[in-house]
């Protein structure tokens, strides 16, 4: 008996704990384009989260599977592990950085932010969720650029980096309007009652 | 005086000081970009505000805690900084300032934008997590050795021929003594330090070689110094004082 | 929305490599006895070997999610393969001699080489490119008789010994004789009497 196309890909991605890209399924199963599509259709449908307790993420331009959140609790249990610890609201926005403005070097989102960034960038390296990628030899010391992970990605449930709202789309234009009012206004000293949302 | 929301952290929350009212990020911008005078702003003011505000219940309460505990001590350090005497603070944030109000308005405006991502980036981050990927990888398998041709080839020369004496045939006999060559050095460095190169000059490659192997014995005897200011630079030979 | 408890039970058993005790099952899902054995009947449906890519295998340490052994193949083909490290000069030379003067003893391979070349010839054993093949009876002791193997054939893209270049034509004759000498001079470095071959 041989085995069905779904079947293949299902005991593919098992041994994987992370994405498989379309291609490398392809090639490890032998199917086609049209047949991999149909297969991944009916993997989708019996790993649906509704379903099951395994889910069939696409993630970081690739197919996984991964435990369905709502049993999350179960699985921490098993592991005798705790949730790793949320990141910080400075975390969150040197990955805002990496991803929108990427890659940057650490000076560059320091700049963004206002703030030395460089503790932050660190501990987000350690946690395989940011990279280096190159350096910027425009600048001196040709300081590494910086970039968000497949990781990153994996962890925040998107394919791409495209799979994110663009930056500008943030940010609505009356707010924008505002703070170029308020900028205006700093000028002059004594005027410090404009009103704000 | 206040709009508190259970919703996106601190964005919802807005402050109503004498020097400035808005939301409490732009008075964080602001300051950040030397726009709005540290010390006018009146810290205690500030932090009762924010527990009056939390008073509301909000599913996130902890999370906006922790960010406004962040931004409030930042707020303490940067205060006490502009109270000490003028000292160059000089960090990776250390950039000319902005000189124009466009300028400023520009990187505030990418500065509210980063902020609003990295916020629509929690929500995003806090919905994924729960999924736990397989834990059956599989070991990966070693693969086939390869062998190079070339080196077996190259490796057979080099075995089968080092069995063979070297010839010397090509080799006259030896005529000179490290003795004989030791006393001519020694006579040289009477009329103090020689170099190697003038030592062995009009020598043939035998005698050089033999008056190297005298320069060693006595140096290692004592009686003469070597200097070499670098690998395979002049050798000088020195008496030894 | 909660999980159903097979849910709970698949999530668990994706993230452990080992299987899973019925007891470890029940702590960790905070399933009673009678709902885990209809989760677990669930389950055995569900990853049955007609069905599915993935198999749910009860073993002597309880359960456990493993691929289909339908599926080996296309699971094999997707295996990451490390390459081994390659060979050092000493090996190079061991393999010369095997294959241009073997088979032949250990001891006339440290002959032939001037150094003992015992821990080369065993990693050679080990890694299936050298073999024994018969002993050499006239020797004290009857020791192993050495040779390349298919094996070493293939790894270097040859497929029989004619397709390595002659000896005669790596070394002179003079070379030749003597290395035949010390392949025949068991025990007496100092014999050089009559070339061999």
């Amino acid at each position: 008996m041989s085995p069905r196309p779904a079947q293949l890909v299902e005991a593919v991605l098992l041994v994987s704990p992370r994405p498989v890209a379309a291609e490398a399924l392809r090639s490890a199963t032998g199917l086609g384009a049209p047949e991999l599509d149909s297969a991944l259709d009916e993997l989708r449908e019996r790993y649906s989260p509704e379903k099951s307790g395994v889910v069939l993420r696409e993630v970081a331009g690739g197919y996984q599977l991964a435990t369905n959140p709502l049993c999350a609790g179960a699985v921490e249990r098993f592991r005798e592990e705790i949730r790793p610890a949320p990141l910080s609201g400075a975390a969150h926005e040197v990955l805002a950085c990496a991803l929108y403005l990427g890659p940057l070097t650490r000076a560059a989102i320091s700049r963004v932010r206002g703030v030395n960034s460089d503790a932050v960038v660190r501990s987000l390296l350690e946690r395989g969720l940011l990279a280096e990628v190159g350096t910027d030899r425009e600048s001196p010391g040709s300081p590494a650029l910086l970039t968000v992970t497949d990781s990153f990605l994996s962890a925040a449930g998107a394919n791409s980096r495209e799979d994110f709202p663009p930056l500008d789309s943030l940010v609505s234009d009356e707010e924008l309007a505002r703070v170029r009012e308020r900028v205006a206004a700093a000028g002059e000293p004594e005027d410090t009652a404009g009103a704000a949302g | 005086m206040v709009e508190g929301s259970g919703g996106r952290s601190l964005s919802a929350f807005t402050v109503e000081l004498e020097v400035y009212s808005g939301p409490y990020e732009w008075l964080l911008a602001l300051i950040m970009k030397d726009e709005l005078e540290i010390f006018e702003v009146p810290l205690r003011e500030l932090v009762r505000t924010y527990l009056e505000m939390r008073n509301a219940p909000s599913a996130n309460a902890l999370e906006r805690d922790t960010e406004f505990v962040g931004s409030a001590s930042a707020l303490v350090l940067l205060k006490s900084r502009t109270l000490l005497p003028a000292v160059e603070v000089d960090g990776d944030g250390g950039e000319e300032d902005p000189s124009t109000p466009e300028e400023l308005a520009g990187r505030l405006t990418e500065y509210l934008k980063v902020r609003r991502a990295a916020e629509a980036l929690r929500e995003r981050l806090a919905e994924n997590t729960g999924h736990y990927p397989s834990g059956h990888a599989l070991a990966p398998r070693t693969g086939e050795q390869r062998v190079d041709p070339r080196r077996v080839e190259a490796a057979a020369r080099k075995t089968f021929s080092r069995l063979t004496e070297p010839p010397v045939r090509h080799l006259g006999p030896i005529t000179v003594t490290v003795q004989e060559l030791a006393d001519l050095i020694r006579a040289s460095l009477r009329s103090g330090p020689l170099s190697y190169e003038e030592l062995v000059r009009g020598m043939d490659r035998l005698r050089a070689a033999v008056a190297f192997s005298a320069a060693l014995s006595l140096a290692q005897e004592g009686r003469v110094l070597l200097r070499q200011q670098e690998p395979l630079g002049p050798l000088t030979l020195e008496p030894v004082p």
